[in-house]
C-alpha cells in the first residue's frame, strides 16, 4: 500500500505531499484540469505570442516575422503617450473602484447598516448595466451642455461655472469607477464572510476603534482578495473600452485601447500590433500574479476560517449606521437608480427626451413591444442564459480544483498553473476569439458554429476571474478543516466536495455571480464566434446600438436589469441553504 | 466596580429555536477584585463574558462599571465594547494570524488613546512576553505557536493593556500544571499589583478556589451560589453544587435521633453521625454530601472516636500521583474515598472507613 | 457546384439560373444590414423563389475577418457577403470573390460596379449632417462647406471617429491643399466633437448635447424625425456616400442562389431599400435624395491610401494640430 | 502495533530559522493499549502526534503501524493520512463550520470504504452523540457550540469510526473535572471494550497517571522518559520529569554517614533520613526530591519515629477544596507541603512536619 514520493524535500506543510500514491480519483480529476486549463489557455495564448512578432498578412503579401509591432507599439513617444494616459486612468479608476467596493462590502458584511438586505443585489446592478448604456446615461446626467445635474445647478442655483464635466479623466474615472466597483464589492464581500470574527472581536476588546479594526484586522486579513481585486481591475481599467470611447475622445483624451481598436478595425486588420500592446499588459499581470501566488506560502497567515468556532457576524457600529445608510442611500440614488430611471424614462419614449412634462405625454410601451418582437427573442435569451450559467459554473468548479493546487499543495511550478489560467485577462477579446475561430476551423472537432465554441471562448475569458474569486477563499481556509476531513478517512475526492466546496462557498458565489453577470454582455469575442442560430443577448444590445435603436435599447436594459436583479435576489436566498450560514 | 443585574441572553439563529444561555444573572464585583464564573461546559459561562464586554447583545439587564451604565434594557443604552476599556482572552485564542508575536501583543498598546513611544511599546510588550515566556519567539509568526504558546500569547495581549476590567475565558486550559501555576501566579500578581478587577471563567474548581476572591458557580444559564472559594467548597448551597465542585458522596437518610448538638442519622450504609443543624427533626429525611478525601481509610482498623467507622470491600482503585481513588462497597452501596498513596490494601480486600461527623455536610433537600 | 451560369451572357441564362437556384434551395448570406431592415429584404425573396436565405449578421470587419479565415481554412459554408464598399474589395483583394455577369448591371449608378465585377454596390449610405430643431433655426443652416467655419458654430459641431472617407473625399473634392487647410481651419476655428458611433451621434444631435452632427447616414435622423425627435437634416454638396455591395463568394455551396440573390437586390429589391431610407444605386428608383449631388468615396482609395491619409486624418482631426 | 523509530520534524518558515519541534522520538505502542505523550506547552507533542498521522512530512525516521511502514526517509515512504485509518482529535477541534453536530459526527462513517445504512450512521452517531452528551443539540449547527461542547463534537468524530489509532490531542482541555472524568471514562471504557490502540497526548499529569498504559514525558522536542505511571511519578529519571511530573521540593546536600539500609544526608533544612542507594557513598553531593504531600504537616508535635522532624514557620497557605497548600521556612529554605484541609496552623505561626525517609526519592545528579 506504501508508494515512493517522487518529492525529496523534507519541508512542506499540506496534505498535497501526498502526490505520490498510486492510481486515485485524485490525480485523475487534477489532471484532468491541468490538461484541460492548458488546452483552453495555451491557444489564445501561442496565438496571442505568435502575432505579436508577426507582421499583417494578406492574399498578395504573407505574414513574416517581425518586431515592427513592438517598435510600433512601444517605439513612439505618440503611443508613449496613449500608455500612460491608460495606466493613469486604469490606476484611477481601479484605486476608486477598490475604495468604492471595499467600503460597501465592509457596510454590508460587518455592520448593522439599516436596509442590508438589499445591499448586495443593488451593489451589483451598476456591474449589469451595459457599459454603453451606463456610459451614456452618465452623458445625460453631467454632461456641459445637456446633464441634468448641470441643469439643476445652472437653474437653481444660478451657477455660470458648471461643476460637473464628464468629459473629463475625472469623469472617465468616476464612470468606469462606478461601474466596475461591484467586482471588488464582490471579490471583498466574499472574504469578509469568511473570517472569524473572534478576530475583529479580539480587536475591539484590545481598545481599537471601528475604523482601526477595519483597517487593522479586518482589511490586512482580506489583504489577497484587495490584492486580487485591484489587479483585475486595473487590467480590466487598462482594456476598458466604452468609457474612454465615448468620454475621453469628445476632448481628446486617448488612450491605448483606441489603438488597439484602430489597429484591428482595419485592413489588413494589424492583429499583431494589438498582440504587442497586449504582451505589455502580459507582464504587468504576470507580475501580479506572481506576487500574489506567494501569498498562501506565507503559512496561514490569511487563514480565517478555522476549525474553532467560526460564526459570521455583524457589528454594532451605533449612530454610525445611519451615515453608512446614507451613503448608501445616496449611492442608489446616484449610480443605481438614476441612470436606472434614465434608461427606464427612455425606454417609455418614442425618441429620447429630456425628461419634461411636455415628454410625460409621449409616454408607450413601444418599445417593450418591439423588444419582445424581436425574431427569435425567446431563443436569444435562452441562449446567453444557458452560456452564462454554463460558463459561470464551469469556470467557478475548474478554477476551484486549479487554486486547490496552486495553494494547498507544494507541487512545483504549480505558479504555473495559476499564471495559464490568469493570463486570458489580458487577451484582447477580438484576439480570442480569433485564436480561436482558427484554431477549432483548422483542427475541426466540430465545434466551430456551435455554441460550443463560444463557451469555450467565454470560459477561457473568465477562467482568470473564476481564478482570483476561488483563491481568496482558499488561502482563508484553515488546512486543519482538510486534515481532519483526510484524518476521517475519505477520499481526496469527498474532501473537496464535502469540505472545500461548501467553505468556498463565499467565493464561488460571488465569481458565479460575476461571471453569469458580465458574460451576457459579453460582446467582441461573441460577435466573432456566433453563428446564424445561436445569437445572444450581448450581440443584440450591439445590434440595437448600430442601428440607433436607442429606445429599445432602454427597454431591453431595463428589462435585463430587472430580470438579473431578481435573479440575484433569489439567487442570495437560496444561497443561504448551504455553505457556512450567516448568523 | 462592576455589577450585572438580571442580565438574560438569548441565542436566535434563524429557523432554530432561540437558546436562552444566559438568565437572570445577577452579580457584583468590587474593584481590585477576582470573580470566578465557575460551571459545568456549555453553562453560559462565555456568554456572560461575552455580554460583559459588549460583543452579545443581552435581551434585557442592567450592566454597570465605575458606576456608568454599559449596557441598560430598559435605558436602551449599550456602550459599545471598544469603548467600555476591558481586556479580554478569548477562549478560542482569536489570535491575529497576519501578525507576528510581538506585533499581536503589541497591538493594544498601539491603538490605544495614550500614545506611547516605541520604545515604551516595546519595553512594555517584552515584560508581558516574558512573563507568559514568549520572548524568546517574539518574531515568530503568531501562526507557528503550539496550542499552548497560542494561548499564552493571548493572555499576553489581554494584561498588556492594563484594562479598567480583566474578562478572561479559560486562560490557561491549554497549559500543563507547572506552567498554569506560574501564569497563574503572574496573573495574580499582576491582578493584585494594578489593582484589576477580573472577571475569570472557568471550569476547573481547583483554579477557581486557589484564585478567586469570590465565585458564582454557574448551572444551565442561571448562577445557582456565589460566595467564598471556602463557603463554596463547604457550604454548597445544594446537590449541584456539592456535585460540581468536587466529588462527593450523597447518602440519603432518615434522622433517628441525637444527642448534644449531635444528630444520628441511618442511611443505607449505616448509622452516621452528623452535626445537628437548626430545622432539622427526628424523622425527617436527609441528604448528606461527604467528599472522597473526608472518608478517611486505613488498612487496619482505627482507635474508636467520634468518628462512625464502617468495614467495606474495595472495588477499583485508581492511582493519581498525589493520591489514590478508591471505590467501595460498603452494605451494597458505593463510596468514593481519596486516600494518600500509602494505603496498600488491594482491590476484594477488605478496608476500615473512618468518618468524621464535622466533614458531613447536611443539605438542603 | 456548378457556376457556370454565373458569366454567362446567353439568352436563356435568367431561367436557368432561377432553376438552378432553386435547385440549391437555400444561401447563407454574411451581411452587416441591420437586423430590422433584413427581414423586409429577404422575405419577398424568400417568397418568390422559395429559396431559404441563412443571414449572417456583424460589423463590417468581424465579417471580412470571418471570410477570410474560413476561406482559409477551407471552411465553404457561405454564399454571399453584403458589406460597405472598402471591405468588399478587400475580401476581393484576398481572392474571395468570383465574377458575376448580369445584365441589370447596366440600369445601376456610374461607378458602382468596380471593373472586376466581383462585387457591385447595391445601396448607398449617404452622409448627411443633422441638427436639433430646438437649438438650431432651419433658415441658420450653413449652406456649404465654407459655412461651416462660421464663428456661431464654435463647439456644436459633432462628428464620428471613424468617417476618415468623408474626411478624404471632401479633401479630394476641395483640391487637396485646399481641403487640408479647410480642415485645419475648422478643427482650429470651431472644434469638432469627435464621437464614437453613428447612432450616438445622431442621438446626442437629438438629445441637444451636440447641436449639429456633420456625419449622419441619411436615414437616421430620418426615421428619428418621424418619431418625433426634435431633429432635422440638411446636405451640404456634394454630399458623400459610401457604397455598399454584394458579391457571390468563389466556394459557395450554392452559387445559383448567390447570383440570384445578386440580381434580386440589384432589381426587385431597390424600392424595398429606398423604403428603409436607403439611397439605391438602381436608376430605375427614384433617388429619396434627388437634386443632391453625390459623392461616391472612393472604397481603393480607402484601403490603398491608408498610410497617407490616416496619419493626416489623426493629426489634423482627431488630435487638431496645427501642424 | 504502532512503533516510531528515530523521528524528527523541522518547521521550515521561509526566511525564518527552522524549528526541530521533535527530534529523535522513539517509542512503541502494543495493541490495545493506552499511550501518552506528556511535557510542557511547546514541547513538541502535537508534532509528534501530526507526524504520525501523516499530517506532517517528518525529516527522518520510520512509522510502521501494524507491520505496514507508513513512513520512511531511508525508504521514501509515505502513506497518505487518509489512507492511514487513524483517527484523531485536534488541539484546535477542526470543526467544519458549514455541517451540523450531526453532520460533523456522522462524516467519517459516510466517507469510510464500507457502505452503512443510513439507520446504521444514525444509530451509531446517536450513540456516541449521548456518549459525549450532545444528543439533544445533534441538528445545531456546529459553530453554535460552546467551547467544550465542540470539543466533544471533535471527540466523538473521532471515536465514532473506531479506528485502527486512535491520535488524541489535549482533547477533554476544555473540560471541566466532572465532565472531563465522564468523558475519561467514556474513552477508556471505549479504549478497553474495542481494543483502540490509543496516543493521547495531554499536558495533564494526573489524566495522563489515571489513563495511560503508558507515558513518555517530552521536553524541548525530545523523550526524555518513558515508564508506567507509577514508574514515572515514584522513579523519574531526572529533575525535569521529577519537577514537571508534580512539585516536589528539591533539596541539595551531602551525604554524613549510614546507618543499615539508611543514609543520613546533610542539608540545608537540617539532617534528612534516606534509603540508602547502592553507588552513594559518604561524603556524595546528592540532590532529594520531597513531593508537598510527602510533607506530613500537624498542628502539634508529632510521635516520634524513623521520620525526619523539624519545625519550621507557616509563610502562606493557599485553600485547593480538597486540600491546603503551603510554604513553610525552615532553616531559611522554603518547603512546599500540601496538606489535608483539617490542618489549622496560622500564617507566621509554627507548625511541625515529619518526612518519611521512603518518601524522600535520590535523583541522578
Ligand atoms: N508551523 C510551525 N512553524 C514553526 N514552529 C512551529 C510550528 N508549529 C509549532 N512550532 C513550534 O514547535 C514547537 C513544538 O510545537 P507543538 O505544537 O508540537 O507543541 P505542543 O507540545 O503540542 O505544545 P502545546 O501543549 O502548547 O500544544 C513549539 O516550540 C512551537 O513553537
Ligand atoms: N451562537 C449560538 N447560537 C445558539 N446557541 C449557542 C450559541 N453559542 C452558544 N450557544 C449555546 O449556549 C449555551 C451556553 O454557551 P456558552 O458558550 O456560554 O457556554 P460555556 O459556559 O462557555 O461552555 P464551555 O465551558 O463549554 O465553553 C450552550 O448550550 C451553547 O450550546
Ligand atoms: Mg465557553
Ligand atoms: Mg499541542
Amino acid at each position: 500500500m506504501a508508494v515512493t514520493t517522487p518529492d525529496g524535500s523534507t519541508v512542506h506543510t499540506s496534505l498535497g505531499q501526498g502526490w505520490g500514491r498510486s492510481f486515485d480519483m485524485k490525480w485523475v480529476i487534477i489532471g484532468l484540469c491541468i490538461v484541460v486549463i492548458a488546452w483552453l489557455a495555451l491557444i489564445p495564448l501561442g496565438f496571442l505570442i505568435w502575432q505579436s512578432f508577426a507582421s499583417t498578412s494578406t492574399a498578395q503579401v504573407p505574414a513574416v516575422f517581425t518586431l515592427e509591432n513592438y517598435a510600433t507599439a512601444f517605439g513612439s513617444t505618440d503611443s508613449l503617450g496613449l500608455m500612460f494616459n491608460s495606466l493613469k486612468f486604469a490606476f484611477g479608476t481601479a484605486a476608486f473602484a477598490l475604495v468604492l467596493g471595499t467600503f460597501f462590502a465592509w457596510v454590508n458584511e460587518r455592520t448593522n447598516t439599516p436596509f442590508k438586505s438589499l445591499f448586495f443585489a443593488m451593489s451589483i446592478v451598476p456591474l449589469i448595466i451595459p457599459g454603453i448604456l451606463f456610459t451614456v446615461s452618465w452623458i445625460m446626467l453631467a454632461s456641459p451642455q445637456i446633464g441634468i445635474f448641470n441643469q439643476i445647478f445652472r437653474d437653481w442655483f444660478g451657477l455660470t461655472t458648471l461643476p460637473f464635466n464628464i468629459y473629463s479623466l475625472t469623469g472617465m474615472i468616476w464612470v468606469d469607477g462606478l461601474h466596475y466597483a461591484p467586482i471588488a464589492f464582490l471579490l471583498v464581500t466574499a472574504a469578509f464572510r469568511s473570517m472569524d470574527p473572534s478576530l475583529e472581536e479580539s480587536a475591539l476588546m484590545s481598545g481599537a476603534s471601528v475604523v482601526q479594526v477595519a483597517f487593522k484586522i479586518t482589511l490586512k486579513l482580506a489583504w489577497p482578495a484587495i490584492l486580487a481585486a485591484f489587479l483585475i481591475l486595473f487590467v480590466r481599467g487598462i482594456e476598458s473600452f466604452e468609457v474612454p470611447a465615448l468620454l475621453g475622445l469628445p476632448v481628446g483624451l486617448r488612450v491605448y485601447t483606441s489603438a488597439i481598436y484602430d489597429a484591428v478595425h482595419s485592413y489588413p486588420s494589424d492583429i499583431g500590433l494589438a498582440s504587442a500592446y497586449a504582451m505589455a499588459l502580459l507582464l504587468i499581470t504576470s507580475l501580479g500574479i506572481y506576487y500574489q501566488s506567494r501569498l498562501p506560502s506565507q503559512g496561514s497567515r490569511f487563514s480565517t476560517v478555522t476549525g474553532k468556532g467560526f460564526r459570521p457576524r455583524v457589528s454594532d457600529i451605533g449612530r454610525w449606521r445611519y451615515a453608512t445608510a446614507g451613503i448608501f442611500i445616496l449611492y442608489c440614488i446616484f449610480v443605481v437608480a438614476l441612470p436606472f430611471l434614465v434608461l427606464l424614462w427612455a425606454s417609455l419614449q418614442k425618441y429620447y427626451a429630456a425628461p419634461s412634462w411636455a415628454a410625460l405625454h409621449n409616454l408607450s410601451f413601444a418599445a417593450y413591444g418591439k423588444v419582445l418582437a424581436y425574431p427569435g427573442f425567446y431563443g436569444v435569451v435562452w441562449n446567453s442564459a444557458k452560456l452564462a450559467l454554463g460558463g459561470a459554473t464551469v469556470v467557478m468548479l475548474l478554477t476551484s480544483v486549479i487554486c486547490w493546487i496552486t495553494i494547498k499543495t507544494k507541487i512545483p511550478g504549480r505558479w504555473v498553473l495559476d499564471m495559464l489560467a490568469s493570463l486570458p485577462l489580458v487577451f484582447p477579446g477580438i484576439v480570442l476569439g480569433l485564436s480561436l475561430m482558427i484554431f477549432y476551423l483548422n483542427f475541426d472537432i466540430g465545434i466551430y458554429g456551435t455554441l460550443w465554441i463560444m463557451l469555450m471562448a467565454y470560459v477561457i475569458k473568465f477562467l482568470p476571474y473564476g481564478m482570483r474569486y476561488n483563491s481568496t477563499s482558499m488561502i482563508q481556509i484553515h488546512k486543519e478543516l482538510e486534515e481532519s476531513a483526510a484524518m476521517s478517512g475519505a477520499s481526496w475526492f469527498t474532501i473537496f466536495r464535502r469540505i472545500v466546496l461548501p467553505l468556498l462557498k463565499p467565493g464561488l458565489m460571488a465569481g458565479w455571480i460575476y461571471i453569469i453577470v458580465v458574460s451576457v454582455r459579453e460582446l467582441s469575442s461573441s460577435i466573432l464566434l456566433y453563428s446564424p442560430g445561436n445569437e445572444v443577448i450581448s450581440i443584440m444590445i450591439w445590434e440595437f446600438w448600430q442601428n440607433g435603436q436607442y429606445i429599445e435599447l432602454s427597454a431591453f436594459g431595463v428589462m435585463m436589469i430587472t430580470a438579473l436583479f431578481c435573479f440575484l435576489m433569489v439567487v442570495q436566498t437560496l444561497s443561504k441553504r448551504f455553505g457556512v450560514k450567516d448568523a | 466596580m462592576l455589577s450585572v443585574e438580571n442580565l438574560s441572553t438569548t441565542y436566535q439563529a434563524p429557523g432554530a429555536k432561540p437558546v436562552l444561555a444566559a438568565s437572570n444573572i445577577n452579580f457584583s464585583v468590587p474593584t481590585g477584585r477576582l470573580f470566578t464564573l465557575l460551571g459545568p461546559s456549555g453553562c453560559g459561562k462565555t456568554t456572560t463574558l461575552r455580554s460583559i464586554a459588549g460583543l452579545e447583545r443581552p435581551s434585557k439587564g442592567v450592566i454597570k462599571a465605575h458606576d456608568t451604565v454599559v449596557y441598560s434594557s430598559a435605558g436602551n443604552i449599550f456602550v459599545a465594547p471598544n469603548h467600555r476599556q476591558f481586556g479580554m482572552v478569548f477562549q478560542s485564542y482569536a489570535i491575529w494570524p497576519h501578525m507576528t508575536v510581538f506585533q499581536n501583543a503589541a497591538f493594544p498598546l498601539q491603538v490605544q488613546k495614550k500614545r506611547l513611544s516605541g520604545k515604551d511599546i516595546r519595553d512594555k510588550v517584552m515584560k508581558v512576553l516574558a512573563a507568559v515566556s514568549l520572548d524568546h519567539v517574539e518574531q515568530r509568526e503568531a501562526t507557528r505557536l503550539s496550542g499552548g504558546q497560542q494561548q499564552r500569547l493571548a493572555l499576553a495581549r489581554a494584561l498588556v493593556m492594563e484594562p479598567r476590567l480583566l474578562l478572561l475565558d479559560e486562560p490557561l486550559s491549554n497549559l500543563d500544571a507547572k506552567l498554569r501555576d506560574k501564569m497563574r501566579f503572574e496573573l495574580k500578581k499582576m491582578q493584585r499589583e494594578l489593582g484589576l478587577t477580573t472577571i475569570y471563567v472557568t471550569h476547573d474548581q481547583s483554579e477557581a478556589l486557589a484564585l478567586s476572591h469570590e465565585i458564582a458557580v454557574m448551572n444551565e444559564g442561571k448562577i445557582v451560589q456565589v460566595g467564598s472559594p471556602r463557603d463554596i467548597y463547604e457550604r454548597p448551597a445544594n446537590t449541584f453544587v456539592a456535585d460540581f465542585i468536587g466529588t462527593t458522596n450523597f447518602v440519603e437518610g432518615t434522622v433517628r435521633g441525637g444527642a448534644d448538638d449531635r444528630l444520628v442519622v441511618d442511611t443505607r450504609i449505616g448509622q452516621l453521625n452528623v452535626n445537628a443543624q437548626p430545622g432539622i427533626s427526628i424523622g425527617a429525611n436527609v441528604s448528606l454530601s461527604i467528599r472522597p478525601e473526608d472518608v478517611h481509610l486505613s488498612d487496619t482498623a482505627p482507635a474508636p472516636s467520634s468518628n462512625s467507622l464502617f468495614v467495606g470491600t474495595v472495588r477499583a482503585k485508581v492511582f493519581l500521583g498525589e493520591c489514590q481513588d478508591f471505590k467501595i462497597d460498603v452494605n451494597e452501596t458505593q463510596l468514593l474515598a481519596r486516600a494518600h498513596p500509602s494505603v496498600r490494601t488491594l482491590v476484594g480486600e477488605q478496608i476500615h472507613i473512618a468518618i468524621d461527623p464535622e466533614k458531613c455536610t447536611l443539605l438542603a433537600a | 457546384a456548378d457556376n457556370a451560369l454565373l458569366v454567362s451572357k446567353d439568352a436563356g441564362r435568367e431561367d436557368k439560373l432561377v432553376e438552378a437556384a432553386k435547385a440549391e434551395g437555400t444561401l447563407t448570406l454574411y451581411t452587416s444590414i441591420a437586423q430590422n431592415d433584413l427581414q423586409p429584404l429577404i422575405s419577398p425573396f424568400e417568397e418568390k423563389y422559395g429559396i431559404k436565405v441563412v443571414p449572417w449578421r456583424a460589423s463590417g470587419d468581424t465579417v471580412l475577418q470571418r471570410v477570410i479565415q474560413e476561406q482559409k481554412a477551407g471552411r465553404n459554408t457561405v454564399d454571399s457577403v453584403h458589406i460597405s464598399a472598402p471591405e468588399m474589395e478587400a475580401l476581393h483583394r484576398e481572392g474571395v470573390f468570383q465574377p458575376v455577369e448580369s445584365p441589370y448591371f447596366a440600369d445601376l449608378l456610374p461607378g458602382t460596379v468596380p471593373e472586376h465585377k466581383e462585387w457591385v454596390s447595391t445601396l448607398l449610405s449617404v452622409f448627411v449632417q443633422g441638427y436639433n430643431t430646438n437649438l438650431v433655426k432651419k433658415e441658420e443652416l450653413p449652406k456649404t462647406y465654407e459655412d461651416l467655419l462660421d464663428p456661431k458654430w464654435k463647439g456644436k459641431l459633432g462628428f464620428e471617429v471613424e468617417d476618415i472617407d468623408w474626411f478624404t473625399t471632401v479633401v479630394q473634392n476641395m483640391g487637396e491643399e485646399k481641403g487640408l487647410k479647410y480642415f485645419r481651419d475648422l478643427v482650429a476655428g470651431n472644434g469638432l466633437s469627435i464621437r464614437k458611433g453613428h447612432s450616438l451621434l445622431n442621438t446626442l444631435v437629438a438629445a441637444g448635447e451636440v447641436p449639429i452632427g456633420l456625419t449622419l447616414y441619411n436615414y437616421m435622423p430620418e426615421q428619428a424625425k418621424k418619431e418625433g425627435a426634435p431633429i432635422d437634416w440638411f446636405a451640404l454638396e456634394p454630399a458623400i456616400a459610401r457604397a455598399n455591395g454584394i458579391g457571390v463568394v468563389k466556394t459557395a455551396p450554392h452559387p445559383n442562389a448567390a447570383a440570384l440573390f445578386e440580381e434580386y437586390m440589384l432589381t426587385e429589391a431597390q424600392p424595398i431599400l429606398k423604403q428603409l431610407n436607403y439611397v439605391p444605386t438602381s436608376t430605375k428608383v427614384e433617388s429619396p435624395l434627388k437634386g443632391i449631388a453625390l459623392k461616391i468615396a472612393n472604397p481603393v482609395e480607402k484601403l490603398d491610401n491608408s498610410k497617407k491619409w490616416e496619419p493626416l486624418y489623426q493629426k489634423i482631426v482627431i488630435r487638431g494640430e496645427s501642424d
